[in-house]
């Protein structure tokens, strides 16, 4: 078997399974996980084939969650916790911003804290109120965990079997306006280090950084820009704690522009670290400023103007022409 | 990886994370406030009973009409999602009479703190439905004034409401008013840390709080021994103020038990929790699908328990209504049908400016330059004719 | 400022946040637990009796041996704070029998999370008292190793540690061990959301998880009313769980409850509440003004039943320690006050770049750079030889 | 009665008591605030004087605090929050993020949210773990909120004032390690917008931005290189939501270099977001990167570490070389 063409949402799941596979202290736990296989069918079937004491459906209490999978994490157990929605994971914000994010310091090292938070996050899919955030910014400020986002089903299933390896607090976003998207992955292939950004596509105009849902929207743009002449490379920045400001300065040196693009509010949100660091470290590269595309200083909208709310293709290619206009 | 070895041990006992054999609510529930039996009998229940006893036929019928408009409505909705017209519903199929019950046992003064599936409730309270849908097509995220009927809008997040609730409460209480607050809750929100501090608030400042608990037997696909391994009425006792199971498909029982609550909070005695035992007959909302985790029999069962059927069978077999009654009915069941696909369908989309509107009651420098920024944006469009 | 304008109504009862009547513990409580009365007279207690059935006058003297240790230690702290040595010391004085009677009935494979004030407890785990200082001196915020003595570290954040706790005792009964778990907290920390969680949790696990609260009537500067009408052991029945209250200030009692609770849990039976029902003598820390907020005559009726002198009353009245036992125990106890001054005046600063270390267990890319810029940053100064 | 002499935590006090008197609706809740008057004594007296209808101590869960908060200030009254210490709002966090700052939108307008939490913040004190942090970012992030903080005891008499006139929620950061701090208080004089920026030095070689207890940090740095001869503007932002760029950006416009101040981690703090915006608003005036010190990405150290960690005069005056050498 080599490489298979699957969803994204599969690939997590297939990656959940070669974990519980691999090491009997890997647990799942969460919201409806269970027999449901949760709301987008990330884990479905595990419980059937783990069992009731691996595959875990909890009691509603998101706080709950995290300490008691802190708890299981100090027994040894590798828990993988899900969080039904972006929206949700706030009740839990005191257990991981306090306990799991700290503990491992607070005990001079002596304990470990290998429990993934697996967030399925962002908009574009036209639902209510709290299921369409992009809370990243506010894990990644945090020291003590590390945040990380695939944008395709290969980087989902390797980068899941890094974060449940790693032996630290890991927030896993889940594009999940992606999760039906396939694309190839290669279950032999040996991938490299979970914090690496990856240069998606190769330009020398202007380079594109973004995570996640808006890889493929970046994407887009570089090809639609293309016709118009422009070559920008698009880099996939894959983790927002640490951010591989190396791979960026790199791009930016090269490019000596740089757009930096995420559905997070703008306001404190990733852009801004990359911007304030890449000015600092290009500073006498850059042709322009960084500019910024993301989500504006509201609420996430209604349904019915995600549209524009959202970071998409035009918008994208406005700021970049505003880039190369200076 | 670090992964600890552990020393094998014998196991002594299942390994905690199967279910624990939870008390099952018996057949007879010796616990369970009842006036109206499942094949429509009317039965007495001295403490309560004195809440109903001067229902008048007319209050009957009315309560009633109520429950058959609201699943009418409920139906409605569940139909205009899968035309696509909404992108959400979550159907109150089954919890009609615990949510017509409770809701007219309010006065008009007093405030309710809704979840996202108190469309009964907010009928009573005399919210047009036609606004409950706003959130579920997508145009809004709460669509109506909570002052004008003192109906708060639909809160998401899981539990968030009863502490809203209570801090009303304690206002109202501040006022030396005599209105109470009723907050609605599930099943599985009953694990919410934020339900238990609105517990040990409402108790301590003893405020007129009613805490609402739909047991519709499901959180999502979690039946309620994954929340509670004893009756969850049960919960209140130990914060110090008393718990009470009813028959939550028995519209009486849930108006007498709510009004005795509510009595309760308005002469100053506090918080009560009542736990009405129901069953969420549809999937938990229309993007679910419930034969992945439970068996059809369980629903079976508990169409047997009808809300809408008992009532009908106890004002046929009583008199209090007739032929024409139910007739009328049906045909005003049709028209609001026909009213709410109308409005929902003629629902317009809102501005694209809305995004920026409400975020702040005054003013935000970030947001005024956000407004224009996106201005200029839609207008550099306008400039290119249709747009890109 | 839009403030709504209250319609002036006739208060019908007191306005919310005056102190309900909180059922004030009775001079003689039928339902707390005792072994040993105030006066050091030992009492049956049917139930509780087996578990110090078999108490040989050796593990007597070492309870209060424990005690006065303790005790001992605790002053030292408290004057070492004084002298500046220490930033903050939260005392348990007066808490020693509920922390030596519960910390005793431990096995040592079991594991205990406790708050900031566990001194007792650690010591009956073997944790180096003067390990307990490095965070209240500031050198560090958890100096042991919690693997060590199966102590987890200190807990500040009020509650949180109950999760951690309910989550290691469900993971105690994945790997078939029979061994129990305990968690400490405080009167006030059980309105938190995080307490009412793991109680569901563990409820719902059936999780081998003893919880243990020192009700030492204050939080801070608020008594026991302002967390709860009722008393506290009674919140467990609603979650499913049996709830117990034992005289906190009887470390006999407190050894025989929670060796119960904690054999239920190695049975299998889940978990259990045990409230102990004691007095925290001092300030709630150094930097407290009890002054404020309480009056002296409570301390002193608290006086009357302190833990160490009523098991001295005992020991001495049964003939089971003589004078040669107590003299001992006192040169003991200076010596033992004597080695923790001396650790902590020389417990050294930690190194600069102990910032650095642990944050991450896999390291991190920006802590790395972070790190070298700080080194490069203290360099500069040593070329300037003692800085600017 | 003009200006009067008082510490920074008395003026907030008095502030209170002021609101107290002025409005029945205006509430003081939290841990300890009756009696005891507060762990920094900020309410002391107030239960005494208003009652405890009014000053109200609570049961110990943060999350009740704010929940009840909001359920009152449905009810029309203006409760005003205390959280004890900065690490125990977290508990707190949800119902801020999702409910305090997002219901006013969610009611299109209809009801308001006049809720003040005050936060007392940062290091500097000595204190042991979880009592000397700075996570205004995470609250600034957030639309919906209002952040500010008072360097002086004028601005803290005067900017609470406008906080609980204020319909929006506020989160009034206060800095605790300047509650001893005296300074004069007018309480005649009619303060200027609660969200203006003001500069409290002037200088033209270069701005240093910062708030609440960085500012006298700042202002002891432009004293400290004056006398080697560089002239330093300080500018205090007082407010990180809204944050006033239109001074800073005049100010820098001057100056032509910019290096911004907080104790937060430099990580996605305030401090970036600033560098990114006042970098794209002056991309062809500033003469060097804009620079940030901040604290580490690492946990709150503990007290004898907290000098290494914390920014201190000399760690600005490097950082103020290393941008005057571009
Ligand atoms: C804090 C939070 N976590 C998770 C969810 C997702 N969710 C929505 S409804 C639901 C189940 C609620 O069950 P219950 O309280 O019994 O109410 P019911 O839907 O049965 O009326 C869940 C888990 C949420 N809305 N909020
Ligand atoms: C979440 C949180 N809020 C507030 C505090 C501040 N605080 C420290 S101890 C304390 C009182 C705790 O009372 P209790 O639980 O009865 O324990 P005790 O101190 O009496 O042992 C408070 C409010 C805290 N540490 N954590
Ligand atoms: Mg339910
Ligand atoms: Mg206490």
């Amino acid at each position: 078997m080599t490489a298979e063409k699957m969803a994204l949402a599969k690939a997590i799941n297939e990656s959940l399974r070669t974990a519980l596979d691999a090491d009997p202290k890997v647990l799942i736990m969460g919201e409806d996980v269970g027999k449901l296989g949760g709301v987008f069918r990330v884990t479905d079937g595990l419980q059937k084939d783990f069992g009731e004491d691996r595959v875990i459906d909890t009691p509603l209490a998101e706080s709950g969650i995290v300490g008691t999978a802190i708890g299981l994490a100090l027994r040894g157990y590798r828990p993988v916790v899900e969080i039904q929605f972006d929206g949700f994971v706030f009740p839990a914000y005191d257990q991981i911003v306090t306990q799991l994010a700290k503990m491992h310091a607070r005990a001079l090292g002596k304990i470990k804290l290998p429990v993934v938070i697996r967030i399925p996050y962002g908009g574009g899919i036209g639902a209510v109120e709290h299921h369409s955030e992009s809370p990243e910014a506010l894990f990644a400020h945090v020291a003590g965990l590390k945040v990380v986002s695939p944008s395709n089903a290969s980087d989902a299933y390797w980068m899941m079997q890094q974060a449940i390896q790693s032996d630290d607090p890991v927030i896993f976003f889940e594009p999940k306006r992606r999760y039906w998207d396939k694309s190839e992955v290669n279950r032999e292939a040996i991938p490299g280090p979970l914090h690496k950004a990856r240069v998606v596509r190769e330009g020398s105009d202007l380079t594109l950084a973004a995570y996640g849902p808006m890889v493929k929207v970046c994407q887009e743009v570089a090809a639609a820009a293309q016709e118009e002449g422009k070559s920008l490379e698009v880099v996939d920045l894959r983790s927002m704690s640490p951010i591989d400001f190396d791979s960026v300065q790199a791009s930016v040196e090269k490019t000596r522009r740089l757009v930096v693009v995420h559905e997070a509010p703008v306001f404190l949100g990733t852009g801004a670290e990359i911007a304030a660091r890449i000015t600092e470290r290009c500073f006498y590269h850059l042709e322009a400023p960084v500019l910024r595309v993301g989500g504006y200083h509201a609420p996430y909208p209604p349904a019915r103007l995600e549209e524009e709310y959202l970071p998409g293709l035009d918008r994208v290619l406005d700021t970049v022409d505003r880039s190369l206009a200076y | 990886m670090t992964v600890e070895s552990t020393a094998a041990r014998k196991p002594r006992r299942s390994a905690g994370t199967k279910r624990t054999a939870a008390k099952k609510p018996p057949g007879a529930q010796p616990d369970l406030v009842q006036l109206l039996t499942p094949e429509g009998k009317r039965v007495k229940n001295g403490e309560y009973d004195t809440y109903v006893a001067d229902i008048t036929p007319e209050e009957l019928r009315g309560l009633y009409r109520d429950m058959v408009l609201t699943r009418r409505f409920d139906a409605e909705a569940t139909s205009l999602q899968r035309q696509g017209e909404l992108g959400l519903w979550a159907s109150l199929l089954g919890q009609e009479a615990a949510q017509i019950g409770s809701g007219r046992a309010t006065r008009e003064d007093d405030y309710v703190f809704p979840t996202y599936r108190e469309h009964g409730v907010a009928w009573c309270r005399g919210v047009d439905p036609t606004n409950l849908l706003g959130m579920f097509r997508g145009v809004n995220n709460g669509g109506w004034d909570p002052n004008s009927n003192n109906f708060h809008l639909y809160t998401i997040v899981i539990g968030s409401q009863t502490l809203h609730a209570t801090g009303y409460a304690m206002g109202v209480a501040k006022d030396g008013a005599d209105s109470a607050v009723i907050a609605y809750f599930g099943d599985g929100a009953s694990s919410q840390g934020d339900v238990a501090e609105s517990f040990t608030f409402s108790a301590v400042y003893n405020a007129p709080v009613v805490f609402f608990c739909q047991n519709n037997q499901w959180a999502i696909s979690e039946p309620t021994e994954r929340q509670t391994r004893v009756p969850l009425y049960q919960r209140a006792q130990g914060y110090g103020f008393p718990g009470v199971r009813v028959d939550g498909n028995d519209v009486l029982a849930c108006l007498a038990v709510t009004k005795w609550a509510l009595e309760r909070a308005r002469r100053g005695e506090g918080p009560t929790l009542v736990e009405a035992y129901t069953y969420r007959m549809g999937a938990h909302t229309t993007s679910d699908d419930p034969t992945k985790y439970r068996a059809d029999e369980e629903r079976e069962a508990w169409e047997a328990k009808d809300p809408i059927q008992r009532l009908r069978t106890y004002l046929e077999t009583s008199n209090h209504a007739d032929e024409g009654f139910f007739a009328e009915l049906e045909a005003e069941s049709e028209a609001l049908g026909k009213r709410v696909r109308e409005v929902v369908r003629a629902m317009p989309d809102p501005d694209h400016f809305a995004i920026f509107e409400n975020v702040y009651a005054d003013g935000h420098a970030l947001v005024d330059e956000e407004r224009a920024q996106f201005a200029a944006y839609q207008a550099s469009f306008a400039d290119e004719g249709e747009g890109k």
